[in-house]
C-alpha cells in the first residue's frame, strides 16, 4: 500500500525495521536517544529499543566511530549517526583509514558492517566549517561505498540495503530533504546499490547527479521542456558502486551530457564522472560535459551568497543549454 | 576543589572596584541580555537564520574574565560567542549585522553567528566545531610568547583566554592542546563554560568524572579552579589571580565555571531534557539582577537610573538592528574574496570588513 | 600508586602455578625473542620490507596479560605486534610469512609487520596509526558485552585487552575511547606497554605527569595500576586480579606497564637518544633470564633443559622461516580480493587466509 | 654556482634560509629537533636555531596542527611537520575546515599563513594505513594551495615560495624522492606557484603529472621515443594552483593526453585534469584523455602487489601507446 511519509521517517523505518529483524543492528550517535536525534530521524526508537541498542554518545566522533568499527569486527552491525557529515572530519582517521581497509590489511578476516549516516551538504546559511558534502573527498577512497538518496522512497530501500551490506557504508542525507514527503509503500522493499534510476526521459541531453540536486536538475528538465530541450535526469543513487552504463547509454543516445554535483569542483564526483563519460563516450559526444558544482569557494553565511554558491535549476538550465548549444 | 594558590599580586576585590567599572560590567551584562533577546526576535522574524546560539545567563562569565585581562590578551571560543564578542567591545550593530548576512557585519556576513571575529579587540572568533578552539587557544600563547621572548628578546606578558563549552571536554583535541600546553608551558586559560549539558545531554549522561573536572586538568599537570559563573564578582574573584598568575608563570590554567544557559541549545530546541524548576532555580541566581542590586545598595544606584540604564541599552540594540537593516547584502563578488589572501583565477583577494576600516 | 583494590576471586600466584604452565611462559618467551632476532636479520637480508618494529624486551607483558585470560577475549595492539601475535598462538610461519609478503601469511602477505590478525586466536590487529586501536578496543569491549547481555541475555563475561604505547596517551582518540568506555561501563582493559620512548622521544618530552600517568586514567574514573613489566610474574600477578574483576564488574581499567624495548624504534633508528648504559640496566633485568633462573631453582630444570628449549625454539623458528620463504607470493589477483566483501566490478569479494582454512 | 645536492638538504635549506631571513618562521612536529627527523629533512636545525624555533612535539597531529593555525593567526609563520601525511587524517578537521576558512569566515580579517609538509605517497612497503596519496582528496578543498614538487630544485624553489605564501599551503614530498639528488643553485631563487614545467618536448602526445610520477613519465617518454613516438611531459609541481594553461596548449599542439596521478582514480587529481583538459581541448583530442593511477585499491604490503598497484613507466608506456592508437 502507497502512502506518503516524510523522507526522515523513511530513513527511521529501515532502521527500525532491520533493528527488529536482527538483534545485532542498534544505532549510536550524539542525541539520538533521549533527545530523539537532532533532527528526528531517530524519533520514538529509544522507546521500542531501549537504551542499550539506541545510544546516546558524548561529542567524541572519533571515539565512537571507531568504537563502532571494533563493535563490528566483532559481529555487531551499527548503524553510527554523525549528526552532520561535517562533523566526520575529527574521525577521519577511523572511518577512512580503518573501516575502509580492515578486511583488506586482514587478509579477509575481519570485514566491517559498518553504516556510517547523517546530513551532508549545506543546511540553510550553516557557514563554512558546517556545510560539508564529503562525497567528493570520500569517494576517493576504495573500500567504502556511498549511497546517497533524493527522495524518501530511496532513502528507506537504500538504507535497509546498506545495513544488510557486509562492507562499510556511508550514507548521506541532506537536512534540506528531510521533511520532504514521498510515496512509500508499507510493503518491504529494498534497493540494490549500483543501479542508477533514470527519473525522467528526453532525447537532448543527459543530466546525471546524485542526492538533492536531483529536484534541481527534475526542475531545470521541466523549465527546458518548455523551450522544447527534453533532457534525461539520471538519479544515481549510489557514487560507489557508481553506476556508468546507464548513464553510458543515455549519452549514446542524447549525445550532450550534464553532470550536476553538489561538492566543490576539484578531484570531485562531478569531475569523475566527466571524466568517465568523456572516456566511454568519445565518439558520442557532441560537445564536452558540462558539470554544475557548489561554488569553489568556503560556503558562506550571508543568505545571497549561499543561494549563488550552490547548485540550483537555474545555473543547470544554463549549464544544459550550453552544453547542447542551445546558450 | 580549587587547586590554585592565591596570587602574589595583590588585587582590589571585585566588590571594591570603582563604581564605574562595576556600573559599566552592569551595563555589558544588560546590553549581551538584551542584544539577545532581540537576536531571539530576529532570528522568529527570519532576519537571521542557521544555528544561532543564546548566551542569556552566562554573560557573567565572559564580562567577567574580560574585566581581569587586557585587551592586548587574545580570545578564542565556540560558537555561543555573542558574549564574548560584544563583552571585548565589539559594537553590537557589527554583530548585528553579521547575523542578518550584512556586509557591515564584522566578518562581512560570511560567518554567522557562530563565528564573530574581531581582530582590533584580539578576538580570533568563535568556532563552530566543538572543541576545535582548544589547538587554535594553545596556539595563540604559543605565538604571544614566542613573540614576547623569541623576538621581542623579553618576558613572556600575555595570556590566552580560551573557552569551550562543558561538552567539549569529550574531544581528543582538547586533550592534544591540555597536554601540548603543559608541556610548552603556554600562557593559555582554558575556561569551560560549564551550562550543565551539551544540547539534550545533562554533562553526567556524556562525561565521566563530571562531579569533578579538576582530575581533567590534573591528567596533564595543569592546576585548576571552580567559579561560580552566576555572579560576576565570583568570576572576576576567581578569574583574576588565576589570570595574573597565568601571565606571571606562564603556566596553562584550567577552570570549571559553573553556570546556565537560560534559553534552548539553540533556536529549534524545546529543552524536554530540564525541568521549568531547574531552570527557575538558576533564573533566581540571575548574574544581572544581582549585581544591581549590589550597586542599589552599596552605591549611588537608585532603581530609575537601573532604569535609564536599560533604557539606553535597549536604545543601543534597537539601533543595532536598524544600521544592520540598511546595511546591504554583500555583493556576490564578495563570494570569490577572502579565499586566498593573493589574487589568482577567479580569487579577488581580501579586503577587511567596515568594522576595521571605520575605526 | 595502585589504585586496583585486591580481586575477590583467589588466584594463585604465578610463582606457585604448576611447572608446565611456567614452562610455556617460558618458552612463548623465548619463541618472540628468537623470532625477533631472525626477524631482524631477514630485514637485513631484506626479506621483510617496510616498518617493522620488534617487541624483544618487552615479551613478559604479552605473555603475562594472556596467561590471565582466555582465547575468547578479544585482544587489539598496535603496530609493535609479533610478541602479541606469538604469544596469542599464532603459528610463526604465518607471522613471518606475513612479513616476508607470502600468500601464507596470516593476511596473506597484505598487512605486514605492522598488522598481525588472527582471527582463531581473537587478535583484531596489530594497527599502524598510533592510537587508533583504542575506540576499536571500547568498540570490542561494547559488543561481547552487547552479545553476552542483549542477544544471549546473560551477564557480560569477557574482557577486551587494548594494548597501547606510551607515545599513544598523547592521541585524542585515547582519550576519547577511555571517555566512552568509562561512561558505558565497557569491559576493557588498556595496557599501556610503557617502554619509556615513543621513537626518539623519552616519555617526560612529550607527554605530562610522566612519573605517574594514573591521572590519565583517573580523569575518566578509571582505576589503574602500575605494573612491573620485566619480570612475567609481576605481570601475571597485577593483571590477574584486574582481569577477573574487570570480566566481574564491567568496568574499564588502564594499566601502566613498565617495560624497555632493547632495540630501536624500527629497523632505522640508530638510538642515539639513550645510553648504553640505560641500555645494559634493564637488560640486566632480563625478563627471560629472570623465569628460566627461577624455574633452575625451583623447579626440576637444569641448564641442559634450558638449552634444549633453547635449541628447540630456536628450530621452530628456522622452520618458520623455511615456511615462510617456501610460500609463494601473492597472485596479482589478489591485489582485487579482500577489498569488499561483495563481488562488484573489478573486485572479486574475499578469501580467508591459510591460516585459518588449515586449521 | 650550482652544486648536487639531495632533495632532503634541498628542503632543509628553505627552511634554514627562510628562518634566517624571518624569525617569525618556525618548525614544529614529531621527532623534528633532537632526533633530527624521522627522515633526516631537518637535520642539524636544532643546532642553528634552537629548540624554541625547532620544535619536537608529541604524537598529537590534531592538536599541533591546530596550534600552528593559533599561531599563525596570531602573526608568526609556522611550518608543521607531518612525519607522514598518511598521519595526517587525524588531524583533517583542523588542516582542512580551520586553516583554509579562517580568512573567509572572518571576512578577510585573519589569514593563515602556515605550511604542512610531509612524506606523501607511497614509501616502500609501508601498507594500507601509511601509503596515503591525500592530493585528490585534500585538493577538493578551496582555500588550500598544494605544492608538490619533483626534484631538488623544485623542492626548494617551491618551499621558500610555500613559506613566503600568506595562505596555507600542503607541500607533499616522497619519501622515495629525499634521497635522490639534482642541481641546485647556491644562489637564492624561489619559485613562482601555479607554472608548470615542460621538461621535456616531443609533438605525439602530453603526459601531465605531478610529484614523484614526473620520473616515471620520462623514464617512459624516453622508451617511447625509442620507437618514435615523441612525448611532452610536464611537471604540473602545483595542483592549487592548476596550470591547465600549459597543459592546454600542449595537447593542442600534440592532440593526444595522458594524465598520471599517484593517487586512487576516484574522484582524483587526475580525474580533474581529464575533466578540464576535455573541456578546453574538446575539438582538439583525437582520443580520450587516458588516465593511469595507483590501482582503486588500498595499499597492499607484499612487494609484488604494492609494485602492480603503483603508477610506473610501463602502466605509462602503455597508456600512451593505447591513448595514441600505437597500442
Ligand atoms: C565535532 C562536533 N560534533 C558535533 C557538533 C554539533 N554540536 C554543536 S554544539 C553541540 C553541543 C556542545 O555543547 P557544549 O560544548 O556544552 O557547549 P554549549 O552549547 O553548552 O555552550 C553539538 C553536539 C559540532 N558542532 N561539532
Ligand atoms: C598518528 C600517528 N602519528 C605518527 C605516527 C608515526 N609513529 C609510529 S610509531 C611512533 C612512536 C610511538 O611510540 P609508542 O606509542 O610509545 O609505542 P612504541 O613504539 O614505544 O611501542 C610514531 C611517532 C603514527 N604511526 N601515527
Ligand atoms: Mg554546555
Ligand atoms: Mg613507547
Amino acid at each position: 500500500m502507497a502512502r506518503e511519509i516524510e523522507f526522515r521517517d523513511a530513513l527511521r523505518e529501515a532502521m527500525s525495521e532491520e533493528m527488529r529483524r536482527d538483534e545485532r543492528v542498534f544505532v549510536m550517535g550524539e542525541e539520538v536517544a533521549e533527545y530523539h536525534g537532532a533532527y528526528k530521524v531517530t524519533r520514538g526508537m529509544l522507546d521500542e529499543f531501549g537504551p542499550r541498542r539506541v545510544v546516546d554518545t558524548p561529542i567524541s566522533e572519533s571515539g565512537f566511530a571507531g568504537m563502532g568499527i571494533g563493535a563490528a569486527m566483532k559481529g555487531l552491525r551499527p548503524i553510527v549517526e554523525f549528526m552532520s557529515w561535517s562533523f566526520s572530519l575529527v574521525a577521519a582517521d577511523p572511518i577512512l583509514n580503518n573501516a575502509p581497509k580492515m578486511l583488506y590489511m586482514s587478509g579477509g578476516q575481519y570485514g566491517c558492517p559498518i553504516v556510517y549516516r547523517g546530513n551532508n551538504g549545506a543546511g540553510g546559511q550553516l557557514g563554512s566549517t558546517h556545510s560539508w558534502c564529503v562525497e567528493s573527498m570520500y569517494s576517493n577512497v576504495p573500500g567504502v561505498k556511498i549511497a546517497m538518496p533524493s527522495n524518501p522512497y530511496d532513502a528507506k530501500g537504500l538504507l535497509k540495503t546498506a545495513i544488510r551490506d557486509d562492507d562499510p557504508v556511508f550514507f548521506l542525507e541532506s537536512e534540506r530533504l528531510l521533511s520532504t514527503t514521498g510515496d512509500v509503500p508499507e510493503e518491504e522493499y529494498v534497493i540494490e546499490f549500483g543501479k542508477a534510476q533514470i527519473r525522467r526521459e528526453g532525447d537532448d541531453c543527459t543530466i546525471v547527479t546524485y542526492g538533492r540536486p536531483v529536484q534541481f536538475a527534475m526542475d531545470a528538465a521541466e523549465q527546458l521542456s518548455k523551450d522544447g530541450i527534453e533532457c534525461t535526469v539520471i538519479d544515481g543513487r549510489t557514487i560507489r558502486p557508481l553506476d556508468i552504463s546507464t548513464v553510458v547509454e543515455s549519452v549514446r543516445k542524447t549525445n550532450y551530457c550534464v553532470v550536476v554535483d553538489q561538492s566543490w569542483p576539484f578531484a570531485s564526483v562531478g569531475a569523475e564522472v566527466a571524466a568517465q563519460v568523456h572516456m566511454r563516450c568519445f565518439d558520442d559526444l557532441d560537445n564536452h560535459v558540462h558539470r554544475v558544482h557548489a561554488d569553489d569557494v568556503p560556503a558562506p553565511y550571508a543568505y545571497n551568497l549561499e543561494q549563488e554558491m550552490l547548485p540550483n535549476a537555474r545555473k543547470i538550465t544554463e549549464a544544459v543549454r550550453a552544453a547542447t548549444y542551445n546558450a | 576543589m580549587s587547586t590554585v594558590t592565591s596570587s602574589p599580586t595583590h588585587t582590589a576585590p571585585a566588590s571594591k572596584l570603582p563604581f564605574d567599572t562595576l556600573h559599566q560590567w552592569l551595563r555589558d551584562m544588560l546590553l549581551i541580555r538584551e542584544f539577545e533577546v532581540r537576536t531571539m526576535q530576529s532570528y522568529q522574524d527570519k532576519k537571521i537564520g542557521g544555528f544561532c546560539h543564546i548566551y542569556s545567563g552566562q554573560e557573567a562569565v565572559a564580562v567577567g574574565c574580560f574585566a581581569a585581562v587586557e585587551k592586548r590578551d587574545p580570545v578564542v571560543t565556540a560558537y555561543r560567542d555573542h558574549g564574548h564578542a560584544l563583552a571585548r567591545g565589539m559594537d553590537p550593530k557589527y554583530c548585528m549585522a553579521e547575523m542578518y548576512g550584512r556586509i557591515g557585519g564584522c566578518a562581512k556576513g560570511k560567518g554567522g553567528s557562530m563565528h564573530m571575529f574581531d581582530k582590533a579587540n584580539n578576538l580570533f572568533g568563535g568556532h563552530g566545531i566543538v572543541g576545535a578552539q582548544t589547538p587554535l587557544g594553545a596556539g595563540l600563547a604559543f605565538a604571544t610568547k614566542y613573540e614576547d621572548e623569541i623576538i621581542n628578546g623579553g618576558k613572556s606578558d600575555h595570556v590566552t583566554l580560551c573557552f569551550l563549552g562543558d561538552g567539549a571536554l569529550n574531544q581528543g583535541a582538547f586533550h592534544e592542546a591540555m597536554n601540548l600546553a603543559g608541556l610548552f608551558d603556554l600562557p593559555v586559560i582554558f575556561i569551560c563554560e560549564n551550562n550543565r549539558y551539551s544540547m539534550g545531554t545533562a554533562i553526567e549522561r556524556g562525561t565521566t568524572m563530571a562531579h569533578d573536572l579538576s582530575v581533567k586538568a590534573h591528567a596533564y599537570g595543569i592546576e585548576s579552579a571552580v567559579i561560580d559563573g552566576m555572579d560576576v564578582f565570583h568570576v572576576y574573584d576567581g578569574f583574576k589571580p588565576v589570570a595574573d598568575r597565568c601571565r606571571e608563570s606562564s603556566r596553562p590554567y584550567f577552570l570549571d565555571v559553573h553556570t546556565y544557559r537560560y534559553k534552548g541549545h539553540s533556536m529549534s530546541d524545546p529543552r524536554k531534557y530540564r525541568t521549568k524548576d531547574e531552570e527557575s532555580e538558576y533564573e533566581e541566581k540571575d548574574p544581572i539582577n544581582k549585581l544591581a542590586d549590589f550597586l542599589k545598595a552599596e552605591h549611588d544606584f537608585s532603581e530609575d537610573d537601573y532604569k535609564a540604564l536599560n533604557k539606553d541599552v535597549k536604545k543601543q540594540v534597537r539601533d543595532a538592528m536598524k544600521w544592520a537593516d540598511e546595511s546591504p547584502e554583500p555583493d556576490l563578488e564578495e563570494l570569490y574574496t577572502d579565499v586566498y589572501i593573493e589574487e589568482w583565477g577567479a580569487y579577488k583577494g581580501t579586503s577587511l570588513p567596515q568594522m576595521l576600516t571605520e575605526q
